[in-house]
């Protein structure tokens, strides 16, 4: 059970948060003027490294709010918590 | 009844002045109230628990702890329990156990125990009561800090409780005694930390009421699940000793030499008469003086150290204690216990007659928990054992668990772990530390031996499985080169005590045989639980009705009053028909369409879900989320509408209400509410942040009550005089705040019958009086309430889909025959785009499309599959596989239609209509014909009355 | 059509009417450990607004204190109560009856920067636990740190009570306000009653 | 009499050489778990391609091989899927006199619950699915479901009831170590060579075709690479270049004590999350749902397996008091349809097999006879065919979660 810390509520357990993949991924412009490719790697491709990942989360139990986190998936080690819409942190 | 003949004339922590009745493997015995089972067969004489699961070998008890390989019993009374281990289980009125070998027995009565979990934070943890870990706590304890200690044993204390060291355990009982009595701290005996996990989570279980057998309180939990989030840990767990693998050594009588030390001092108790002792290492040596004052012949001491000990070995002499350095063990000998051991050393081998032989191999660290949390373990040479290494959580090993296995020692260590620890969670320690004086023997280095010489197929390295020298020898010749194939290989380590005693001496017996180094090699994996747990007390009270929520609307208790029966819909539960009497659910709900179509139903339709949607660009949020324009829907008006995943599949649908120029009501299906909600907020919060737009859940705020029917009207009317109820003042497709029976109520002209209908929709807390009203001003048409089975019947007959039912996750609104709702007009929405991926133009897609049985009796099963005439021509179903058109994702008897009817998925279905299909139901081929989906009302002419 | 509700207590039926006995029984049994009531049809308004902008101020006049924008607090103001429910969300408490009046007052107040307000009184209940192990009742089912050191009165919170959401918002003299979503609230009664057996008879 | 477990067949003296690794080979698979082994038995024995590396970081088959709960079913949902696992499940019922070696594969039946009406919807479509592809199946309602397990709970006073449940007669368990043995003895005797403690760190591509691997054990050239590696299969992709569209997750299992024989068949409920069997030994071997995140840990949360004892007693009331062994974790890569990848990528010569999630040592024997076919003939077997990479393009999935079709 991850603690993991709400930029608005503070650390929760894992269970109040429901898991959003990927971070930094954002809806197509115009979807339209995308090649069958493109669509697909929209839709179904998304990173999978072993390491640091910048992934989503989402308060579902308590603020509702979506925010980002940077986590270890070897270590499961959080490393950042950013709200929504800033850049990723670098980690060093 | 056998008398306790070797229990001491005095001494042990055990009270002598209660007397504990039990029985084992069918004998009655008596043993005292601080006893362990395994203490008290020791007192009676008893050593031998069980014989092996493979050979058969009879096996005695060999530890006095959770490490305990060998003395497994199955409790019968008062509840069955399968296996747990003599050396823990105390002793209680009315025990009732036998001894295992194999396979542990569960009671087919239902465990009438309750059990929970608690979540508890603190500023340190501390596992382990020994010195260690109470040094750690007294300085923990004294800053305000907030403190956990759990110890697995009755008593705080650890290993002290099995010394002789008085000082330093009066010490520990003050220690014990200032943290109980301290606000702040809980101090838990009983419980067994059993899992280390992310950031600091511990958890333990506390065993509450075991020891009171049949007299444990039923409002007691009978286990408890610690959720315990620490900001920093101790681990002050101690250590295990280890055995050596020498022929014979699996024979009851020989036991660890700590262990026996434990039964004398804890228990007064003798494990035996007359005893030789096997060691590497000058810790067996305090066994030697222990049981020698107790009255225990020492017929020998084999220490396989050239030089012996430097320390001791003077003291023995004074005390006429044999010390034959250089010396092992050749052979035991013995059928159901030791009778005599043949030492083998320099000058050749001898007998010594002995019913006991104290092994020491040396001490393993209990580093379970170290290695849960993701610390690092290396092999020390000097301590010949894996010793802690690093680890990423905010943790500190101290004490044996460390490898520090002086007193004096354990007892700074700990000290300076808890002092670190308060200072690292904000606290100040205090300046100086009283730490009792412990006299600390220099002790000189343990040989690092694991196999003596003999024969492999009598030298045992896991006594629980059986697993020999030889087999670990046959599974290295076989190929195997790491620990984890050859615990595969032989099962070494697998049993109920996962190695404790085992583990490491495999990895020893390994690398000897391989010739490589142990540190290399290193051990298997240790993985939760520390100790087995049982299964009730992780399934805490989540169990039955508690199992998982039942969500109720505010009519539920009129439904069950009214005899509904309910369906489980995700959590909620929902009348599913009101059978009258000697109704069957056919008959039901027959009556229950013929009402609905002919006079007027009714139908709690609360569990929807409901989002108040409202800001300026509520209406542009819309457009994007759902397939159809929604901007342009008139406030008073109502629209239906589908939304899809960007993937172009239906993902939720339902109507829209616009009730300001800013503000809709959007209502979900029953399944998708929550999901629905958090994808808005995905989007708004993640993609388009710019859109002035909130939504918020409303689901229990409303109550919706369907009235339905070409009579509705008129019972609305009854109600809500103020409404102008005409179809010119109340079109289909729009909302009226108005008064229903008094009560401030929205009423929506939707259908989802295709009959005339209204949604009336009141606040929760007015749900049943507004419910009540319309059945009672019901009752002279002749009303009739309805179930989820009948709204299914009734919007089938109109085509009308389930989302989830009729749909799986692989159908667009295209497939369901719903182009009309698919806007032309907006340039983007989510999902349009992968209607342009080739396999969405597939002619032969799926297709929603109504099926008619020809015989006009035939009721097909849902999930029934539909093949082509072609595919049967010969009259029966060919080889398989059997090519398939669809299935049959709907199915009912429709009393408007006077015969059963169903929807189904059918390839390129729309383009079939007329054709005829078969259904293979059993042997049979059913012919069906496929239709339109909409099979009632076409034209659409009932829905104004 | 909120903006017209007035209180019909004879006829209205709060969603823990039918448990009321049960749960008053907890205090009895507990000998005192803890009791539980609910605390039916309390007006309870939803709020949404840019906690940086006019309408906050606006807001804050109107119900007599600011907004509080820091996480997890319950301001107070008289009889009502405005729990901090995320960063531009707020659950304004108060009176039975008073939504109505309450919901205009604060629609009037707030004018533009498009805040929303939206009557939530039926979406959840409120259940008050109170006596000296109240504390350990809802440690069996919440993960909040719920000493007095990091969550005392005038502290609030969503977050889960056994498998359901809820918002808990510590009161004064060792009280707690448990607000649950109606359709969860017998499935949270029957939790809390089961859990309170343990505080039945003698303790270890 | 000795006690039970002690009628397990011993591994053979033999099992495998421990060879360095040669210059080159025709044939290099990364990663030595059951399907690379399996891959390369079927390379040898099918193809007669025998100069082939399996090459493994860690020891043989000690991923999702070593960790899954063993449960061998082919009833899925859709023709595609039936059809390679159903090939799988024929291969399994001649495996033990095949590779002559005792992999305790047992036909006890595999029931999978149904707790709503939804569920009963779900299932009939799957059994009449089935029957139509050839796959045996029936539908059993609740007393049925008591006959063939006795102790299951099928009160209806129960928070989710049962409804009833599918049964596949033909389908049950096997040791998954002796499985992945018994191919690893019998690929090595046909000359390949399987290299451990040997991470590929990089994919030689020259011209678009892959020519070799970067090892911790030097460089080895092939003419073709295969991937094999589960969990890790990103990871190994990526390494040339090639992106796939799996996710790693942990997936948690436990087991329990050895218990008296009380539990004949394996059962699986979606509904609450829980699969149950009760091994050769006498053991439960239990799993439970996917943590939701991506993970590489080999580790899960603990409130997952907190919630699969819950859900296990509210089937089995009469384990309340066995006791959890142990836990562990495997790491299985998912993909969007929940249905596996296998053929060809855009690297010329470089070969995929990944996406079985929790399905595949179910499909080992399948995967390797398909994969060695796909490898060597440079094309898919017409069983793979549909589990190409393309589909996500062209939106052609293979949708095994959608119609709850049963995971795991």
């Amino acid at each position: 059970m991850m603690l993991i810390s709400c930029p608005w509520c503070g650390p929760r357990e894992e269970a109040e948060f429901h898991y959003g993949g990927q971070a930094h991924v954002s809806y197509p412009e115009d979807p339209s003027a995308l090649s069958d490719e493109e669509w697909a790697r929209f839709l179904f491709y998304r990173d999978n490294p072993k390491g640091p990942f910048a992934e989503r989360w989402n308060h579902s139990a308590s603020c509702r709010r979506w925010f980002n986190v940077i986590r270890d998936t070897v270590t499961y080690e959080i490393l950042a918590v950013y709200p929504v819409g800033t850049p990723k942190p670098v980690i060093a | 009844m056998s008398t306790q003949e070797f229990r001491t004339a005095q001494g042990g922590r055990i009270d002598r002045s209660r007397p504990i009745r039990f029985r084992f493997d069918g004998s009655d015995y008596t043993g005292y109230v601080g006893d362990t089972l395994a203490s008290a067969l020791l007192a009676n004489g008893v050593i031998q628990t069980s014989t092996s699961i493979k050979f058969d070998r009879p096996r005695g008890i060999f530890a006095a702890g959770a490490e305990e390989p060998n003395a497994l019993v199955q409790v019968e009374a008062p509840f069955p329990e399968p296996m747990l281990t003599a050396t823990t289980v105390e002793l209680y009125d009315g025990l009732v156990a036998c001894g295992l070998g194999g396979q542990g027995r569960l009671s087919p009565e239902p465990d009438p125990a309750r059990y929970d979990s608690v979540h508890v934070h603190c500023d340190v943890l501390v596992v382990g009561a020994g010195p260690a870990g109470l040094a750690a706590a007294a300085v923990a304890a004294e800053t305000g800090a907030r403190v956990i200690v759990v110890d697995e044993r009755p008593e705080p204390g650890g290993s002290l409780l099995g010394t002789r060291e008085t000082s330093v355990l009066e010490w520990a009982t003050s220690v014990a005694d200032r943290l109980r009595s301290n606000p702040e701290v809980k101090l838990l005996t009983r419980t067994t930390a059993f899992g280390y996990y992310d950031d600091n989570f511990v958890l333990a279980v506390e065993r509450r009421t075991n020891h009171l057998g049949a007299a444990a309180p039923a409002h007691r939990s009978r286990e408890r699940i610690w959720r315990i989030r620490a900001r920093r840990v101790i681990l002050a767990t101690g250590a295990h000793e280890r055995p050596l693998a020498f022929n014979g050594n699996d024979i009851p009588g020989v036991m660890l030499a700590g262990a026996a030390r434990t039964y004398v001092n804890r228990y007064g108790v003798l494990p035996g008469r007359r005893a030789v002792v096997l060691t590497t290492n000058d810790s067996a040596y305090e066994a030697v003086f222990d049981l020698l004052d107790a009255g225990v012949e020492i017929a020998a001491v084999a220490d396989l150290r050239t030089g012996g000990s430097p320390v001791w070995g003077p003291r023995c002499a004074e005390r006429g204690v044999e010390v034959l350095a250089g010396y092992g063990v050749a052979d035991v000998t013995g059928a159901d216990r030791v009778s005599a051991v043949t030492l083998a050393g320099p000058d050749g081998s001898r007998d010594v007659a002995a019913d006991l032989l104290l092994v020491s191999g040396g001490w393993n660290p209990v580093g379970a928990l170290y290695s849960h949390a993701g610390g690092r373990l290396r092999f020390d040479t000097d301590l010949g054992s894996f010793v802690p290494d690093g680890c990423r959580q905010a943790v500190a090993v101290a004490g044996a668990a460390k490898g520090t296995f002086g007193l004096a020692g354990c007892l700074a260590e700990g000290a300076a772990a808890g002092r670190e620890a308060v200072e690292a969670a904000g606290f100040t320690a205090p300046a100086d530390t009283r730490l009792p004086a412990a006299d600390e023997q220099p002790a000189s280095p343990t040989a690092q031996v694991w196999v003596l010489p003999g024969d492999e197929s009598r030298q045992y390295v896991d006594l629980q499985r059986d697993v020999t020298v030889a087999e670990i020898r046959r599974a290295t010749g076989a190929g195997m080169r790491s620990v984890e194939h050859v615990k595969r290989y032989t099962t070494a380590g697998t049993a109920h005590d996962q190695g404790k005693t085992s583990g490491v001496l495999t990895s020893g017996v390994v690398a000897h045989l391989l010739g490589v180094d142990v540190g290399e090699l290193g051990t298997t994996t240790f993985r939760p639980p520390y100790t087995p747990v049982s299964f009730a007390a992780l399934a805490g009270r989540d169990r039955g009705m508690l199992y998982d929520p039942v969500r109720v609307t505010a009519l539920h208790p009129w439904h069950e009053a009214a005899g509904a029966l309910f369906e489980n819909v995700g959590q909620w539960k929902r009348p599913w028909y009101y059978p009258r009497d000697g109704e069957d659910m056919h008959a039901a709900v027959l009556r229950e369409c013929r009402a609905a179509r002919e006079g007027v139903a009714m139908m709690d339709a609360s569990t929807l879900g409901k989002i108040d949607v409202q800001g300026p660009d509520a209406a542009v949020l819309l457009d994007r989320l759902y397939t159809n324009m929604m901007s342009t829907l008139k406030v008073g008006s109502i629209r239906y509408g589908v939304m899809c995943r960007a993937d172009g599949m239906v993902f939720d649908d339902g109507t829209v209400i616009r009730l300001a120029e800013d503000r809709f009501l959007v209502t979900t299906t029953t399944g998708g509410a929550a999901a629905v909600l958090e994808w808005m907020e995905d989007f708004l919060q993640t993609e388009w942040p710019d859109l002035r737009v909130h939504c918020t859940s409303v689901t229990e705020q409303w109550a919706t009550v369907a009235l339905v029917g070409p009579r509705s009207r008129e019972v609305l009317a009854t109600l809500a005089p103020t409404l102008a109820v005409d179809n010119a003042s109340f079109p289909f497709m729009t909302w009226r705040d108005t008064e229903v029976a008094g009560i401030p109520t929205r009423v929506c002209r939707i259908s989802f019958s295709g009959e005339l209908a209204y949604e009336l929709n009141v606040s929760w807390w007015d749900a049943l009086a507004l419910w009540q009203a319309v059945y009672d001003a019901g009752q002279p048409f002749g009303i009739t309430t309805y179930g989820t089975e009948t709204m299914h019947v009734l919007r089938a007959e109109k085509g009308f889909p389930i989302i989830g039912q009729d749909t799986d996750g692989t159908v667009t609104p295209q497939d369901l025959g719903m182009d009309w709702i698919v806007s032309k007009k907006k340039a983007d929405f989510v999902g349009k785009r992968s209607f342009a991926r080739a396999d969405n133009h597939r002619p032969d897609r799926k297709q929603l499309v109504g099926l008619l049985p020809d015989d006009g009796t035939t009721l097909l099963p849902e999930g029934v599959h539909l093949v082509a005439a072609e595919t049967v021509a010969t009259g029966a179903l060919p080889e398989p596989p059997v090519p398939m058109l669809g299935h049959v994702t709907s199915s009912y008897h429709s009393a408007a239609l006077g015969r059963p009817f169903a929807l189904a998925l059918i390839r390129g279905g729309r383009g079939r209509i007329g054709e005829r299909v078969y259904a293979p139901l059993g042997d049979a081929l059913v012919p069906v014909t496929i239709t339109s989906s909409v099979l009632y009302d076409p034209e659409g002419a009932r829905r104004d009355g | 059509m909120a903006e017209q509700t007035t209180v019909r207590p004879t006829v209205r039926r709060s969603p823990l009417a039918l448990a009321a006995d049960r749960l008053a029984d907890v205090a009895a049994a507990t000998g005192g450990a803890v009791s539980i009531a609910e605390v039916p049809f309390l007006a309870q308004l939803n709020l949404r607004l840019d906690p940086k902008g006019p309408a906050a101020d606006a807001a804050g006049k109107e119900l007599g204190v600011a907004l509080p924008t820091a996480a997890g607090v319950a301001a107070r103001a008289g009889e009502l109560t405005i729990a901090w429910l995320g960063p531009d969300e707020w659950l304004v408490i108060g009176p039975a009856g008073g939504e109505g009046d309450l919901e205009a007052r604060l629609r009037s107040a707030l004018g533009t920067g498009h805040p929303a307000v939206v009557d939530v009184s039926a979406q959840r209940t409120v259940l008050e636990l109170s006596g000296p192990r109240v504390r350990d009742l809802l440690a069996f089912g919440c993960a909040l740190d719920l000493h007095p050191r990091s969550f005392s009165e005038g502290a609030c919170a969503q977050t889960r009570l056994a498998q359901a959401q809820v918002v808990l918002i510590a009161r004064e003299s060792g009280a707690f306000w448990v607000l649950v979503r109606s359709s969860f609230a017998s499935y949270l009664a029957d939790w809390l009653i089961d859990a309170s057996v343990e505080f039945t008879g003698p303790q270890a | 009499m000795a006690g039970p477990g002690s009628d397990l067949p011993d591994h053979p003296d033999w099992l495998w050489r421990t060879p360095e690794p040669k210059r080159s080979y025709d044939v290099v698979i990364i990663g030595g778990g059951g399907h690379g082994l399996a891959t390369a038995y079927y390379l040898a024995k099918n193809h007669g391609i025998t100069n082939v590396a399996v090459l493994e970081r860690g020891w043989l088959a000690g991923g999702n091989m070593a960790r899954n709960t063993t449960i061998i079913r082919s009833n899925y949902l859709w023709d595609e899927s039936a059809g390679i696992y159903e090939h799988a499940l024929k291969l399994w019922e001649g495996l033990e006199e095949q590779l002559d070696y005792p992999i305790l594969f047992s036909q006890r039946g595999v029931l999978n619950l149904a707790h709503s009406l939804q569920d009963v919807r779900d299932s009939v479509r799957r059994v009449e699915a089935n029957r139509l592809n050839g796959v045996d199946a029936e539908w059993l309602d609740p007393q049925q479901v008591k006959e063939v397990c006795p102790i299951v709970n099928i009160s209806p006073d129960v928070r989710y009831p049962v409804l009833g449940g599918t049964y596949q007669p033909r389908a049950g368990i096997a040791k998954h170590d002796y499985v992945a043995w018994a191919f690893a003895r019998a690929a090595d005797a046909m000359g390949v060579d399987l290299i451990q403690h040997c991470e590929v760190t990089g994919i030689d591509i020259v011209d678009g075709r892959a020519v070799g691997v970067r090892t911790t054990r030097g460089p080895i050239a092939a003419g073709k690479v295969a991937m094999c590696a589960a969990g890790h299969a990103s990871v190994v992709a990526a390494m040339a270049g090639v992106d796939l569209p799996v996710q790693s997750h942990p997936l948690q299992a436990l087991v329990s004590e050895l218990l008296e024989p009380v539990h004949p068949t394996v059962v699986m409920s979606n509904a609450v999350h829980v699969y149950v069997s009760q091994a050769h030994k006498g053991e439960l071997v239990m799993g439970a749902g996917i943590d939701s995140y991506n993970g590489y840990g080999q580790r899960g949360s603990f409130h997952i397996i907190e919630r699969q004892m819950s859900a296990a007693l509210e089937l089995f009331p009469t384990f309340a008091r066995a006791h959890v062994l142990r836990t562990w974790g495997g790491i299985v890569d998912v993909t969007p349809d929940a249905s596996a990848i296998m053929g060809l990528t855009p690297v010329d010569e470089l070969y995929v097999n990944c996406g079985w999630g929790t399905g595949g040592f179910k499909a080992t024997p399948g995967v390797g006879w398909c994969y060695a076919h796909t490898i060597a003939n440079g094309e898919p077997h017409p069983l793979n065919a549909p589990f190409s990479l393309e589909r996500f393009t062209t939106g052609a999935l293979v949708d095994e979660h959608g119609a709850a079709a049963v995971a795991h």
